[in-house]
């Protein structure tokens, strides 16, 4: 029984080691500050595609709103670490519970809607969350909020990033993650087998957008400005690209889509003018050759290597 | 013995003008298997769709266990202890067959959302207890060696096996089977008679059958009720159903 | 499982690659010493996006300086090489851009980007490393200077909002005669927004009133429901600080709703692209202010060297470009080397320097001192109407 | 003016840029109907027909007509190369696969055309006389007229198409059920490919009539303009030829209501929430029957 918890260890003990060594890089100058940098982008990257992945890619609901999401979160945690001096974790927090209440709020009207309707909606709804923090001038407007202290650091970035992996991991492991499957599956049978469709697809939604929020926190705090321009459709669509590069339904695919995506943009820095062609076209090519994502349904702990290290209890 | 589970009274659906099923009444006693038959298009499935909740009767009574079902969601319903299959399957089809039945477990789940992601308190018993029900369950439909199987990869009576048990996973009292056996030959079908009569009593369950093939309902129900035009025509025992000039003249078509 | 062993291999073989790609691109930061004969200047402009021609037209002026110098051989015989990187129109994106530009190219100073929103965003990430940003094109005095510090590292080559904005609203008073305005501003510009903001307090001081203002958006194409409204204020000018693409629509949107007033407008206005959009006769009877006249003689070299390059007459941004181009040079000649602090001191030191568009002396908030024109559209053509000289403080 | 004048002159307003909206919006609801794709590349062939035109006019020196013809053929090719390289390779993967490749597309259209002319916008010559009408305090402008007049001609003649012609009715048929479709004789490879080739040549006449109505174009201009007449296509029902026109002009109405009368940046919003409020209370918007999914 104890199998379970003990492979959450092997994999905490793993995620220690490689936060370890990559701010041993750091510290030696090895990994220069541009790598440190997007190093921490592709961590807060990995968080929205996680989150969007459990709203999308477990639950089946087509969200294209997650910017949205990231943007609340964002602008609640520089409001109160700027204007209010509340510690950075508190305002993480706060961030984040705003940006799900907001998540909840919105999830009630609209998962009723299905498919494309909902992806233009929750488009729509995010397009709205973007223009009203434009028009509040109390956080800069269309302008942006400047100057926010800086405290997000890459052990921030890693262990939120750490604890989001786990609580999502252990979330779609369950029987409410199940209910969640259930949904995307086929949504009249898992009414059937008794799973509240509305209520599932509201917890998905609340908790996938407060991780977006928390994200959001940890992304304003690292770059001491930030403006409603960061948060638009298009960047919905980059966490969307993401997460289907990577592989709907699989956490590892979420990782690797946000590494994937993130690394790109940095690697093609040098050449400005053809790097947006560069990505449309493997984006392109990608899609052709797996267009189920770099890892489909599947995690990398079910491939033949870890499956050795991670002995599985019973029979799953 | 012969305490009434569930009472249906002057049930009518309307679809735009369109009575689908018209004054309906019925009930089931605790224990019974009980068959509804009738031509294709009499409204059978539209009466399940009623018990479940997918549909709510323009007007009627249904009652369940003493209590009334009518403007309860079909998960509400399911919880209250009526399960289903359905006439075309609707398996997690990407999932394996074991998820398939796990996710069934779901009303009966305690643990909450806090101990989900801390993986604490009753976690673990309790996915462990479901496992092996599972598994268990599984077995006895001679699937135990597919359960790691992606569900849409089972060959077809397979799959018509998958959804029963996935339906007794959720533990009902009242267990709705919609043709279960189309699409089978003359052996799996009478496999799966067996199997039906047997999970009766394995399980103590009350169970509503839907079939299109009457002597196969013949053979294994102890009631039957015949739809037509959503209207119902006869009901009672086999041989009484077997002897209506009614029944004869709906299958056989023609004037008598 | 549906997946063959072998696609997975290859999303495990992919995934590998790319993490030990991303560490030897790591390391490459290291290996990118700089050689001894160039002296390595980052370009953190919009490639892309939504403002990219701004960028992309600060960047062509400021190459353009940058190419005469090394034609003519260089700095000490050090020849200027240019590292150019794209913040994609984005804040974030500009201090990635500038981290990239300081520790992975270790540039010896920033120039740009054209947005004010993205050099606020790199100003700390640049104080922090003390790798001075000359910015050619924000104007906003946030920029260098905020919360009442001036901010070391951070410097700019061409005038700020407020002297615009007083400049417009003493013209609209003394020379039109307004007594009444609408104000028109670009909601999603620091710019726009910050010289409304003046206009109106400079416009209010001189007696006149605001009546009305609205706000656009960068990028919109139909302007026709705000200036329906706008028409009904009847106000004796109308105030439009923003950026040439929306100022060419509006112009000819206004004119063909029947609005007829005197439009103003500020820097953001002086590109060809305006006319061509709006066409001549609507452009009739609108004023700008900007920082050159290209009747100007001493602008003339400038325009004849550019156009001979892009095969196109250079805009605003290009001028400035261009400016910050020479201002940069002239700085690394005075510091004697390519030591960051000497550059910023350097810059900081600069005095009746003789750039293309005019005469820069660099104040002690970091802002040039620099002539401002208006220019008045006519028949086609572009009069000047007035030229100030900033008072030195 | 007066309100009631100034409210008459906010609704000619929003016709005229609702008419736009409208012409875009015929081919993404023609395109959505048949594969079910929200082609977020749909905009941007909307921006090359705008720069077809362009070069027409400017390089090849023809009159508007034959821009238009021109610029039709040039990126209705545009369409069905689309289609066949990036969309009919996938027609069997996962929906979402195809909609980032059209995200995909999108990005590679947009960004080529940036590298190719450059993102400095570019001026429109002025080829169709743009004469005012003037009706007491009211301006009504002829390119107004024109585009209103030819969006609503290109609905009727769509209309007849999908309705009449045999044609049509393998439209009708491939959208309903592809393989059913193909099964009765119909090629729903040359239907798709047809259906690509008229969305996008409606798209290049949006282009230019953009182009010579506000006198400038850049490569991202497609972006909003495509991601509203998508909106516009939901709100009047997708897949409803007559629903995109309809959806159009509401949805530039309300931008021209809100613009005048609230403020100008809240227009993005109130368009969005309209949409939103239109799905929730008829989810198949404004011109769709609602289906229920059989049990």
């Amino acid at each position: 029984m104890n199998l379970l918890r003990r492979n959450d260890l092997i994999m905490l003990a793993f995620g220690i080691v490689v936060f370890a060594v990559l701010q041993g890089l750091m510290e030696e100058g090895i990994i220069g500050s541009f790598w440190k940098l997007n190093l921490m982008l592709i961590g807060i990257n990995i968080i929205m595609s996680v989150s969007l992945n459990l709203i999308n890619g477990y639950t089946g609901q087509f969200s294209l709103g997650h910017a949205g999401f990231m943007a609340v979160g964002a602008y609640v945690g520089v409001v109160l670490t700027t204007n209010f001096h509340v510690p950075f974790l508190g305002a993480l927090l706060a961030g984040g519970a705003a940006a799900g209440f907001l998540g909840f709020l919105i999830g009630l009207p609209t998962l009723r809607l299905r498919g494309d309707y909902l992806a233009i909606a929750t488009l729509g709804l995010g397009e709205i969350i973007r223009i009203v923090i434009m028009n509040i001038e109390y956080v800069g407007g269309a302008a942006g909020f400047r100057n926010i202290p800086h405290y997000t650091n890459f052990a921030w970035v890693f262990f939120i990033m750490l604890f989001t992996l786990f609580f999502i991991k252990n979330f779609v492991n369950s029987s409410h993650g199940r209910a969640c499957i259930a949904i995307r599956e086929n949504e009249i049978a898992a009414e059937a087998m008794g799973v509240n469709t509305t209520k599932y697809k509201i917890m998905a939604f609340t908790i996938g957008a407060a991780f977006a929020g928390i994200a959001g926190g940890l992304f304003a705090h690292n770059y001491y400005i930030i403006s409603p321009a960061s948060f638009t459709f298009m960047q919905s669509f980059i966490f969307l690209i993401m997460v289907v590069l990577g592989g709907l339904g699989s956490i590892t695919g979420g990782i690797a889509g946000a590494f994937f995506v993130t690394f790109i943009s940095a690697a093609l820095a040098n050449w400005p003018e053809y790097r947006m062609i560069i990505f449309a076209l493997l984006l392109i090519l990608l899609m052709f050759y797996r267009p189920q994502g770099l890892f489909g349904y599947v995690e990398i702990t079910n491939m033949g290597i870890f499956r050795k290290i991670l002995k599985r209890g019973g029979t799953a | 013995m012969a305490a009434e589970l569930m009472r249906v009274e002057d049930v009518s659906e309307v679809f735009g003008g369109l009575k689908a099923v018209s004054d309906f009444n019925f009930y089931i006693n605790k224990g019974e298997l009980v068959g509804l038959i009738g031509p294709n298009g009499a409204g059978k499935t539209t009466v399940f769709n009623l018990f479940t909740g997918v549909y709510q009767p323009t007007t009627g009574t249904i009652t369940f266990n003493g209590k009334s079902i009518v403007g309860l969601k079909p998960y509400q319903i399911t919880q209250r202890g009526i399960a289903r299959t359905f006439q075309n399957i609707r398996l997690f089809s990407e999932l394996s067959v074991l998820d398939n039945v796990k996710i069934a477990y779901h009303c009966h789940v305690k643990y909450g959302l806090l101990e989900t992601v801390l993986r604490m308190g009753r976690y673990f018993q309790e996915e462990k207890e479901i496992e092996e029900e599972s598994m268990k369950l599984l077995s006895v439909f001679k699937l135990d060696d597919k359960a790691d199987e992606m569900a849409k990869n089972l060959p077809y009576g397979a799959q018509r096996r998958l959804e029963i048990a996935r339906a007794l996973a959720a533990k009902p009292k009242l267990l709705l089977l919609d043709e279960p056996a189309a699409g089978m030959n003359p052996q799996e079908t009478k496999e799966l008679m067996d199997m039906i009569r047997w999970i009766r009593k394995e399980f103590g369950l009350t169970v509503l059958l839907i079939e299109h093939d009457m002597n196969l309902v013949m053979g294994i129900c102890e009631r039957i009720y015949v739809l037509e035009y959503g209207m119902v025509i006869a009901s009672g025992h086999p041989e009484e159903i077997k002897k209506n000039p009614e029944v004869i003249r709906a299958y056989l078509g023609g004037g008598a | 499982m549906n997946f063959s062993k072998k696609s997975m291999r290859l999303a495990g073989a992919l995934l590998g690659t790319m993490l030990l790609g991303g560490v030897f691109a790591g390391c490459g930061g290291g290996g990118n010493e700089a050689k001894s004969d160039e002296i390595k200047i980052g370009a953190n402009f919009e490639m892309t996006g939504n403002v990219a021609n701004y960028g992309n037209a600060t960047l062509e002026g400021l190459k353009l300086a940058i190419k005469e110098t090394n034609d003519a051989g260089g700095i000490n015989g050090k020849k200027i090489k240019l590292i150019e990187v794209d913040n994609k129109s984005e804040a974030s994106e500009s201090v990635n851009a500038a981290t990239k530009l300081i520790s992975d190219d270790k540039v010896k100073l920033i120039v740009g980007p054209a947005v004010t929103a993205n050099v606020i965003a790199e100003s700390q990430v640049a104080t922090d490393s003390k790798v001075p940003v000359l910015a050619p094109d924000a104007t906003s005095p946030a920029v260098t200077v905020e919360n009442g510090q001036v901010k070391d590292f951070i410097f700019r080559s061409c005038f700020i909002d407020p002297q615009q904005g007083d400049v417009m609203a003493k013209f609209a008073v003394d020379n039109l005669k307004a007594k009444t305005a609408v104000i028109y501003i670009d909601n999603s510009s620091d710019y726009s927004k910050s010289l409304g903001q003046v206009f109106k307090e400079k416009f209010e001081a001189a007696g006149g009133t605001v009546v009305m203002q609205e706000a656009f958006l960068q990028k919109d194409q139909d302007f026709k429901a705000a200036l329906t409204k706008i028409k009904t204020a009847n106000a004796d000018v109308i105030f439009i600080p923003a950026y040439y693409e929306e100022v060419g629509k509006i112009v000819k949107q206004a004119r063909e709703l029947g609005i007829t007033q005197p439009l103003l407008g500020t820097d953001g206005w002086d590109d060809f692209k305006v006319a061509d959009i709006a066409g001549a006769d609507a452009l009739n009877n609108t004023f700008f202010s900007t920082h050159y006249s290209d009747k100007d003689e001493s602008v003339k070299a400038f325009i004849d060297a550019y156009n001979k390059e892009y095969k196109h007459a250079p805009n605003v941004f290009a001028a400035l470009g261009y400016d910050a181009g020479k201002l940069l040079v002239d700085a690394i000649k005075r510091a004697g080397g390519d030591d960051p602090v000497k550059i910023k001191d350097a810059l900081e030191a600069t005095k009746d320097l003789q750039v293309g568009t005019g005469i820069i002396t660099m104040d002690k908030n970091h802002n040039p001192i620099k002539q401002a024109v208006i220019l008045e559209n006519k028949g086609g053509d572009r009069v000047m109407v007035a030229k100030i000289m900033p008072e030195a403080e | 003016m007066e309100l009631s004048q100034q409210l008459l002159q906010q609704l000619i307003n929003g016709i005229s840029l609702g008419s736009i909206y409208a012409l875009i919006a015929l081919g993404y609801t023609m395109i959505y109907g048949i594969i079910k794709l929200i082609n977020f590349a749909h905009g941007d062939i909307y921006m090359v027909g705008a720069y077809v035109g362009f070069f027409a006019i400017t390089q090849a020196q023809v009159s508007i007509l034959p821009a238009l013809l021109i610029s039709m053929v040039v990126t209705g090719l545009l369409g069905m190369l689309v289609e066949k390289l990036a969309y009919k390779p996938l027609r069997h993967a996962p929906r979402i696969s195809i909609l980032i490749t059209a995200i995909g597309v999108s990005f590679f259209l947009e960004y080529a055309s940036m590298y190719f002319v450059s993102p400095t916008p570019r001026t429109f010559p002025e080829v169709i006389d743009n004469v005012a009408f003037h009706v007491g305090d009211l301006v009504i402008n002829g390119q107004q007229l024109l585009i209103l007049g030819i969006t609503v001609v290109l609905m009727a003649i769509l209309t007849y198409i999908v309705q009449k012609t045999k044609l049509g009715k393998a439209m009708r048929a491939a959208s309903f059920d592809t393989e059913t479709a193909q099964l009765m004789g119909v090629n729903a490879d040359q239907v798709i490919s047809f259906t690509f080739v008229i969305g996008s040549s409606l798209a290049a006449v949006a282009g230019v009539l953009v182009g010579v109505y506000y006198n400038s174009i850049d490569p991202l201009m497609g972006i909003m303009p495509g991601l509203k007449a998508f909106v516009a296509a939901v709100l009047g029902g997708i897949g409803i030829l007559p629903g995109a026109v309809v959806g159009g002009l509401v949805l530039g109405v309300i931008e021209a209501l809100v613009s005048g009368f609230i403020s100008s940046t809240f227009r993005d919003a109130a368009a969005f929430a309209i949409l939103i409020l239109v799905l929730l209370f008829k989810p198949s918007g404004l011109f769709g029957k609602n289906t229920n999914e059989k049990v």
